[in-house]
Formats: C-alpha cells, structure tokens, sequence
C-alpha cells in the first residue's frame, strides 16, 4: 500500500485532479461503450421480435381477406 | 488451407461460437481489470521523477497500444470482405471501429491530462500525440460512414473500403507527421525515455492490459452479434433465436 | 418458343428490400422476340426486378443467366448486349439535347453523327441545340428513350418508357418495340398504363403486393 | 450484332470531354475557379493581418490548406449530380470497364480545381510574400499533390455518393486522407525557402501521386459498386 | 372554407424543424459538424509549423476563416435541395409570407454549422495556443459574427440557386461581403489578446448582426422568386 | 354555368418560352365544379400554363383572376385556396411518408395527427416509417398526393398526378377530384392518360403544338 491515508490517496502526491479525470474519463467512456453495445444489441432483438409479430398479423390479415373474398365469390 | 475456417463463416455457426466464448472474455476481464487497477491505483510505486501522476501510465499506454492494435484488426477484416467476400467480415469492421475510437479517446484524454501536470500543456503539437489525434479522426470516420447508411449490408461494406484505404494511409501518416514534427523543431518537449520498467511497475501493467484486451474481445462478441443478427433478420434462425430469448423475458 | 435458347432466364429470385419480401421463388425465361410487360401495384417490386435482371443490384437468393451464362459471372457480354433505362434515365440537364444523344451514342459505339437524325425520330426536331434544362418533361424524357431508335442492343428493360410521353409518342414506341423483338431482341418493361400492343404479342409477369 | 468495343482511349475522351462540356457550359464560368482561390487566400491576410514575415512563414501551410478545402468544396458535386440523373447507373452497365469512367471524372476533376489553382500559384505566392526560392518548390509540390487530393477525395465521394444527406460527412472521410500530402508539400516549401534540397518529399509527394493514380480508380470502382447497390 | 391562417411563430418552427430532422436524421450525426471543425483548424497547424507562438498569433484569423469556408461550404446547400425536390416552389405559393421561410432557413444554417463553432471553440482556442484572455472576445465575435455569416450567405445562394452549376460562383458572389466581418472580429480579438478594450469592434459586428437580421430575409425572399422565375 | 361567377378567369395569356410562343391569347374561364384537363402533345406549354396559373411564372401578355381579383395583387388570399403539385411535388427524400405528410399539412393549418390516417387512403400503410428515399416511385408520389384528401383549398392545380400510379390509385383519384368538383372546388389538371370519368364532367383545354 503506497498510502497512508484516504485524503493521501485521493490527493495522489498532488496530482489528485489529474490521475482521478484519467480515471473518471477512462472508466466513463468504457463503461458507456460496454452499456451501449448491450443496449444496442436488446434492441436489435427487440425491434426483430416486433417485426416478426408485425408481419405474423398482416399474415393473419391477408388470410382472411382471402378468405373473406372466397365467401363472398361463393 | 482454409478448410478449417470455411464454417465460421457461415454466420450461424460464428454467432452461436461467439456465444460460447463470450463469457470466458467476460469473466477474465472483470478479474484481471479489478486486480489491475487496485494493483496499479494502491500498490504501484509512484515514478521518482513523476510521482503519483505516473498512475495514468497504467491507463494511457495499454489504450494507446490497442487503439493502433484495433485499427490494425478492422483493417484486416476490412481486406477480408473485399477480397474473399466474407459478409461476416463487413459485421466485424462495424463491430470493431467504435470500440477503437473509444479507446483512442481514452489514450487521447490521459495523456491530455498527464501532459498538463507534466509539460505544462493540455496539447502540444508532438509527433505521437498527433497521429493519434489522426487516428481518431479516422475512426470517427469510419464510425459516421457506418452509420450513415440505412442497409448495414451496404455501410459494413463502405466502412471497410475506408477503413482499408485508412491502413494504407496511416503508416503515411505516421511516418510524416514523425517527420513534420523533426523538421519544424519547435517547443519539443523531453518525452520520457524508456528505462527498463521496474518489476512491480511492468506487473500491474500486464494486468491492466491484458484486461484492456478482454475487454476489448467481450465487447467485440456483443457488438459482433449485434451486427450479425441484424444482417440476418430475415434468415429463419435468426427469427428462431429472436423469438426464444425474448418469450422468458416477457415472463418476467 | 421451346426450341429457341431462351435469351434471359430467372431462377429462383428472392427479393428483399427494407426487411419486406418483395417476391420469393421467381423464375421465368425470356426469349428472343418477346415483349415482356412486369405487372403490378405501387411498391410490388417492379422497379426492383428491374435492376435485378440489369445487374444492378444482388438478389437475396437466386440466379439470373444471359444465354445460359451467369449475368454476374460476364458481365462484360452481357452489358454489350443490354440498355437499361430506369426513372431517371441519366440525360444531363446542363447539356443540350444533341450532346446528350450523342455522348450516349458514342458510348455504345455507335456514330455520333447520327444523333441529329435521331433526335427527330421523338419529335425533338429544332429542339438540338437546347439545353435539356429547358425542355418540358415529356421532351426530357424522350431525350433517353431516341436511343432506343439506333440500338444494337439485344435486351431492352425499360421502367415507366412511357412517363411523361404523349400518346403519338407512346404509339411510336410501342412500334418500335414490336419491331425490335421481330428482330430477335427482347424487351422488357413496366408501365401503369395498358399496352395497345395485341394480347398475343404481349407476355406478362405480374407481381402482387405482398404486405409481409 | 452487339455493339463495336471502344477503345479505352476513346471511352476515356468520350467521359472527359462531356465532364468538361457541363463545367463550361458558359466560357466565363472558367475563371471562377481562379478567382475563387484569389479571393480565398487573399482572407488570410485579411484575418491574420499584413505583416510580410507572419505570412512569409505561413504562405506555404495557407495555400495548402486553401487547395485541400476548394477541392472539398467541389468533391460533394463529384459524383452525386451523376447519381441523381442516372448517368452513373449508366455506367455501372457500360462494356467498358468501370475504372475508365473513375479514372476520366477524376482527370476532369483535376482539371477544373487541381490546374487553375497551379495556375494561379504564383500570384498567390507574391501576394502572401513567399520567399523567391520556394515558388520552384510550391509550384512543383502542386504539380504532384493536387491530383494526389482529386484522387483520395474521389474515393470518399464514391463511398458518400448514395447517402442523401451528405455534407460534412464527405469532408470528416477525406481530410486526414490529405494530411500526408499537406505535411510534404508545404515541408518541401519550407524547406526549399531555406535553400535547403527538397527532393525528398518531393519524391514521396511524386510516390504518393502514381500510387493513388494506379489504386485510386479501382477503390472508387469498388466504392461506387457498394454505394449504388 | 380557407385554411386556418399560422401563425408565423409555428410557420416558423415547423420549417426550422423539418430542416433540423433533416440533418440529423440519425442522433449521432449532431457531432458531425463538431468533428469537422476541428479537424479543418487541425490542418493548419499541420501546413504550418507546431510553434507556439506562431500559432498563438494567427488563431483569431484561422478560426474565422476556417468558419467562413465552413460557412460556404455548405451554402450551396441551403436552397439548393428544395429547389431540386419542388419544396421551395410549395413555399413561394404558400400564404405564409415568404421571410417566415427564408428566415427559418437561415436559422437552421446557423444552428448546423454556426452553433457547432461557437461550442468548439474554446477545444480550438487550447489547440492553437489561443491567449487566455482572448477567449471572451473570441466567443463574443463569434455568437454575433457567424449569424451573419448566415444570413448574408442566404443571399448568395438564393441568387444563384436556378443556375445549374453554381458553386463556385456562389463563392464569388458571397466572399467579398464576409470580409468585414473577418476583419473586425479578428480585430476584436487581437485587442483582447493585448487586455485592451474591444468594444468599438463587438459594436460594429452587433450592428451588422441587426442590420442583416431585418434585411436578409427580405432580401433572400425577393432573390429566390427571381431565380426561380 | 354562366349564373356561377368563375373561380378563375384566364384573359388574353400569352405564353411566351425560349422565343417560341407556346400559345397566344387564351382565355377561358373555370367554375367551381369544374375538372378541366389541359391536353396537349409534349413541350405544347400545359406545365407552363399551369405554373402561370399558379402564379409560378409571370405571363408574357395577359391576366389571371381568382375571384375576380387578379392573382398577383392578392396573392396571400389566393394561396390560400390554392393548392399545387408540379413535377417534382416538394417529397423531402430524408424524412420519412408520416414526417413528410405531417409537415405539409401542418403548413396548411391542418391537423398533423391526421397523417398517419390520411397515409392509408394512398395504401401507404405500413410504410409510415420509411423514409421517402426507400420508396418505389409511385409510393414516392402517393405521399405528395395524400394531401389532396385533407385539403381544405378550392383550386386544386396538378401537373401529371397519375405519373407512377398504378391502376386502382387512378381510380381514386378520380373519385376524389369527382368529390372535390361537387363541394365547390375546382381542378385543373395534365395528364397523357385518357380520363376515365364521364366526359360530360371533364373540360377539356386543348394546346397544339407551335413549332414557331
Ligand atoms: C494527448 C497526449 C498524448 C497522446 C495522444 C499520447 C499517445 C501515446 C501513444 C500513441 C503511445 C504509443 C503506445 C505504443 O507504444 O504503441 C504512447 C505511449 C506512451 N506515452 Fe503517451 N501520449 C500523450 C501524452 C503523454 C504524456 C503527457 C506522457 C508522459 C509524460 C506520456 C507517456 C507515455 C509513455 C510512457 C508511453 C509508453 C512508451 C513506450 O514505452 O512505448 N504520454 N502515448
Ligand atoms: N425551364 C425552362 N426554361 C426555358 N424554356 C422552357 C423551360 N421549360 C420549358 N420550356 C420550353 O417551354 C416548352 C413547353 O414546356 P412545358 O413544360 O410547358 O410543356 P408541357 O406541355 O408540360 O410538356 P410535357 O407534356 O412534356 O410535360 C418546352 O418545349 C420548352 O421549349
Ligand atoms: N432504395 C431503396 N431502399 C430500400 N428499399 C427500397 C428502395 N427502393 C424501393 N424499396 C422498397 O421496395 C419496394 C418495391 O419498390 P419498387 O421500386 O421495386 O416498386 P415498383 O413496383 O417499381 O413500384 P412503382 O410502380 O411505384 O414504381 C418498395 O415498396 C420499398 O419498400
Ligand atoms: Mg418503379
Ligand atoms: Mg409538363
């Protein structure tokens, strides 16, 4: 341990502003691009999943207008 | 000879081995990253010359390094794509550049801030500090050329064409701005030389590096997966896996 | 018609644009001496298919075959042998109407020269020298189509010839049509308007809207 | 029955020629170009404020920096007004092989940014008070790097050709392209202004110049291709 | 029966708007500009050498000339699209006066490319050595000078926006009206830079901001229906 | 007809473009209820009739009326009744069909909410969300072409509207401006298509073409 104390430590020999904005920054932006890629990845699935129901309904719609128009045709 | 890797690049095999190896990136970063910073914040000794400011060295150098590493990488899968047409290659340039670019912006940053404290200066313009200033640049590029397209198909493609014109561009670079910076000598600044590092310096920089690269493998296999399966929307397993994820999380 | 090769053969295209399938499945063959009209709505994927058989883009599976050879695979011939003409048909406003005609001519080795000639065949005639900003639509439009009267072409496709062309226009050109395919060329196209070719000359795709 | 090939040559000419036609379509549009870059470096002064050894020092980054932005400012037209009326599909179609046509747009290109503004290299050294020794340098330097930015700048056209918006996008791909040729160029300046041999960049400037010549065409190609779909 | 009049304040943001969706049709894309002006104010020093004290020197003049070529390079734009794609024949024969229109243009310019400078500038000032006690003075001139870049740019391209090529004519057309404002902003901030009073320049740059705010939408309005006949 | 006082009065129009007179004073009258389709070969000047009518252009000779009062003096009160569509009918390629629609009904006071309704009268729906580049050329038109059903003006002015439409959105355009014509309004319109509505509804203003 290189520190005595808690203030020590934070203060890092003066440098405190310094090494902590290193840190700080660094930490920041990994964690914003590790959040972000989870993020981006939910919603790439999500936005499939929606698309799939979408496209389930339309299905479901043009059967039945097809089957509507067979009825009507009979 | 490229028999063993004509599976992968079927993408549902290379997604489901993406899978399978994630965790292991996961698990070795958290550990590595924790003991290497703890390491490098509390246990490092402080530089004689530079004192405790000497604590971004653990930060700046392994970001400064991946961040040309990566590059290096995207421009392969870059070549990759165009040549031998691989789709999945154009996934892994998409993938590859933000991360880059994060990194980059980390070196960037660090060393900004160790260059105030140190020189006196947020900003000079040195040689090395420059061409990673470049390479920036030419990460964001490729980031908003990725982006701008609507069809990924077409932007992974168009990414790696400039990713690969970049690689060819960046020993240019490199090698003039080095050689800009000697000419115009001007306000150089002593750098610090490299003294064969002490031991209980070098180790919990190993650390902090090999957890950098971790990391960078963890978030590539997410951001990886992510492309792929948006390339492949409408291939059948794809929907399969979409539609089995998502049922248990709706239970929830 | 089954002895002949077939000029143009389709097999199996899927088509997929915006995450809709447009078609899934198509095949047909296209011979010499057909005129070939793609049906359908707004937005089936005429347009689309167009640019498929052009080259112009990739189907999403599925093959197309110049004379029994991948249109991909030589392109080269095939483009020797190919007009396409789409919704923008590729005339620049800042140029005059014979320059345009000309430069198109001199591309596919024809005799520049001869675009004056031309230009008379769409009733462009004392409309030479201007420059095709200032022609009305109709007359812009059939700055592109006069190439079709010197082709050498073997396949035409052409999306909407008839957008913005009067009826002796169209008339002419369906003419002109009949007379290339009796030439052994074929030629396809699409239009929202009714050919007033006969039933029996006239061969048709028709792709339906397909909401999924 | 099909068509006579052309001749490369004759493709070529054919592109050019009809690239050149649209550009002066009116014969004094041919000066705008040189009147642009008059007008562009003449701001400098203007900003930094007339004393001769300020700008001495700088003419040399100033009219670099100059060139790179008016061959911006024309790359956006490049390809894009091709694209929207068709002709560019046009050529994707055409016999000839694709980099015919890249290679003729980009000489054409050239033509109207790159020449007018060697042609006007002098006046603009006079104007900044570049030191005589250099105008050899500056005029040379030009020769070899204005096609080298016609060349890379093609490139981030092609691949910005189909995205509607464009703009500032083009410029983010293509500027730290051009920082190799703009650190050569006006280092050879700097140097030559020193009486000093400047071979050496000039040969890097002469390297970079035939190997963008010879890989330019085909990325454009290839750029083109993925962008059009 | 007739349409419920607008006001001219929703007039206004529905186009300021459209404009700004346009833009940024994509989120990331607001950074776009930001990356721009730093990479062109990166340049210079690139072309001109990393010495302090040079660069000190000349930064009031590269900051401002870098945000008129900025400034140009995307004026070619302004009415260009709507011209092309019949939007700007559906906002001549709108009821809503047409200074509503050309004023909400103008303001979307600004936003796109005098706004991001003004937020870079102090990143710039520390890249180029800037002296501490210039920074008000340079963001002053800024917030009032790039506005006028705007509206008097508006100007040219309205005038030139039926001509085919344009371009570089538009460049010629607008330079020489930017000259005051780069002279006096520049000024400004060579003053403060030596601690002295800048006043008398702000003033100046203020007033003109005022005279072409009133004047250019009026201006512009009148110069498009000429160029669109 | 001669009871109604006319929505628009044409007196004395000379047209005049490139120094060929397009046509030379026309005069014609239009009442509320009239569908007049402006008929002609290509280049005879119905566009540039049409942009005089809207006030576009400035005729060479002549006057235009909107209730009696000449267009130009009272511009704003006409513009608000008006409502045109050119060629090019003002689709920005960027914004999506809703985006598009909502911004210009929003300009005329119109509810933007009901876009995304209105979008389904032009069989948009389901393409809300793609912005207008992605679109086929006909789907592209329909956007324009979906304010028509919201508009509240009384002189409709459409150059080709059925350019790129298929069949079916001819027929309900047709219906609509049949619509329109019986609440009062007016249209005016070019198209190459014949009309297939009752010609006792249709006017019809013929230009020939002058070739001096
Ligand atoms: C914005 C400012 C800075 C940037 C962009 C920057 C960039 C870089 C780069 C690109 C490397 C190369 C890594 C490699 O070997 O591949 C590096 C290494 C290094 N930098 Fe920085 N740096 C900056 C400021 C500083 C400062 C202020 C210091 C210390 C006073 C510093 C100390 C080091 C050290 C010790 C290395 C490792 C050298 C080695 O052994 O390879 N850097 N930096
Ligand atoms: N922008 C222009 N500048 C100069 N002259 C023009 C312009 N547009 C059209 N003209 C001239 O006016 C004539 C009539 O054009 P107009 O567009 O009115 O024809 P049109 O009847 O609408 O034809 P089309 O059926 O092809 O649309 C053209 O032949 C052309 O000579
Ligand atoms: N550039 C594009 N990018 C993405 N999707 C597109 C693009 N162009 C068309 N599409 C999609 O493909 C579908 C079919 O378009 P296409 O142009 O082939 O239709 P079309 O049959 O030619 O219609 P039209 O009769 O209107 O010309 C459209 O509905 C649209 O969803
Ligand atoms: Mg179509
Ligand atoms: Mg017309």
């Amino acid at each position: 341990m290189q520190f005595e104390s808690f203030s020590a430590f934070l203060d890092m020999g003066g440098y405190g502003f310094y090494v902590w904005l290193s840190y700080g920054v660094s930490l920041a932006l990994l964690i914003t691009l590790l959040v972000g890629s989870k993020i981006s990845n939910r919603n790439t699935r999500e936005q499939i999943a929606r698309q799939i129901k979408r496209e389930q309904k339309l299905k479901l719609a043009a059967k039945q207008q097809a089957q509507q128009e067979v009825t009507n045709e009979s | 000879m490229w028999k063993w890797l004509h599976p992968y690049a079927n993408p549902e095999v290379s997604y489901h081995f993406t899978d399978k190896i994630k965790p292991w990136f996961g698990w070795a970063t958290f550990l590595l990253l924790s003991i290497g910073f703890v390491w490098a914040l509390l246990f490092a000794p402080a530089d004689y010359q530079q004192g405790e400011s000497f604590r971004i060295f653990y930060i700046h150098v392994p970001s400064a390094i991946l961040s040309a590493g990566i590059y290096a990488g995207m421009a392969t899968a870059a070549l990759c794509s165009l040549v031998w047409q691989f789709k999945l290659a154009d996934a892994s340039v998409s993938a590859l550049a933000p991360i880059g670019a994060i990194f980059t912006a980390i070196a960037l940053v660090t060393g900004a801030a160790w260059g105030k404290p140190m020189w006196g200066t947020w900003w000079v313009w040195d040689a090395r500090l420059t061409s990673e200033l470049i390479l920036l640049f030419l990460y964001l590029g490729v980031i908003a050329l990725n982006n701008a397209f609507d069809d990924k198909q077409m932007a992974g493609k168009a990414a790696g064409i400039l990713a690969l014109v970049g690689v060819i561009n960046l020993p240019i670079i490199k090698y003039s701005v080095e050689w800009w910076n000697t000419l115009h000598q001007g306000a150089t600044v002593s750098k610090l030389g490299a003294p064969a590092m002490a031991a209980e310096m070098y180790w919990p920089f190993l650390f902090c590096f090999l957890g950098f690269i971790g990391l960078v493998g963890y978030v590539t296999c997410i951001r990886f997966q992510t492309e792929v399966i948006s390339r492949n929307k409408m291939r059948p397993w794809v929907r399969a896996l979409v539609c089995d994820n998502n049922q248990p999380e709706e239970a929830k | 018609m089954a002895e002949q090769s077939p000029l143009i053969q389709a097999k199996n295209l899927t088509c997929i644009r915006e995450d809709r399938i447009l078609f899934e499945h198509l095949s047909f063959a296209i011979s010499p001496g057909d005129i070939v009209q793609v049906e359908g709505p707004n937005g089936a994927g005429k347009t689309s298919l167009l640019r498929l058989l052009a080259g112009l883009s990739m189907p999403f599976e599925g093959n197309i075959f110049y004379q029994e050879q991948s249109i991909h695979e030589q392109a080269e011939h095939y483009y020797q042998d190919l007009l396409y003409l789409g919704h923008m048909p590729g005339v620049k406003a800042e140029l005059t109407a014979q320059e345009n005609l000309a430069f198109n001519l001199a591309m596919v080795g024809a005799d520049p020269e001869l675009a004056e000639d031309t230009l008379a065949n769409v009733n462009l005639l004392g409309f030479e020298d201007a420059t095709a900003s200032h022609l009305s639509a109709g007359q812009h439009r059939r700055i592109a189509l006069a190439r079709l009267w010197q082709s050498q072409a073997k396949v035409w496709i052409l999306d909407e010839p008839f957008t913005a062309i009067d009826k002796q226009g169209v008339a002419s050109l369906e003419q002109l049509f009949v007379q290339h395919a009796q030439a052994g060329g074929c030629v396809i196209l699409t239009t929202h308007q009714d050919l007033s070719l006969p039933a029996d000359l006239v061969k048709k795709i028709t792709l339906s809207y397909r909401f999924y | 029955m099909s068509a006579t090939a052309l001749s490369y040559r004759k493709t070529f000419s054919l592109i050019l020629k009809r690239d050149l036609t649209i550009a002066f379509r009116h014969k004094d549009e041919m000066l705008n170009p040189l009147l642009f870059f008059i007008i562009v470096v003449t701001l400098f002064p203007l900003g930094i404020g007339p004393e001769t050894n300020t700008l001495a020092k700088i003419a040399p980054g100033i009219i670099w920096v100059s060139s790179l932005l008016a061959t911006l400012l024309s790359l956006d037209r490049l390809f894009k007004a091709d694209h929207n009326d068709g002709s560019l599909e046009q050529m994707l179609i055409s016999p000839q092989p694709l980099f015919i046509f890249t290679l003729a747009k980009i000489c054409a290109h050239w033509l109207l940014t790159g020449l007018p503004l060697i042609l006007v290299a002098p006046l603009l050294a006079v104007l900044l008070h570049l030191p005589e020794q250099s105008y050899q340098a500056l005029f040379l330097t030009l020769l070899f790097g204005t096609p080298v930015l016609s060349f890379i700048g093609a490139i981030g056209a092609a691949l910005t050709v189909g995205i509607k918006k464009g703009g500032v996008l083009l410029s983010l791909i293509v500027l730290p392209l051009y920082i190799p040729v703009l650190i050569f160029a006006t280092s050879a300046i700097d140097t030559a202004s020193m009486s000093l041999p400047y071979g050496g960049q000039l040969a890097i400037i002469a390297a970079l110049f035939f190997g963008t010549l010879t890989l330019a065409p085909f990325a454009v190609g290839a750029a083109l291709k993925v962008s059009t779909n």
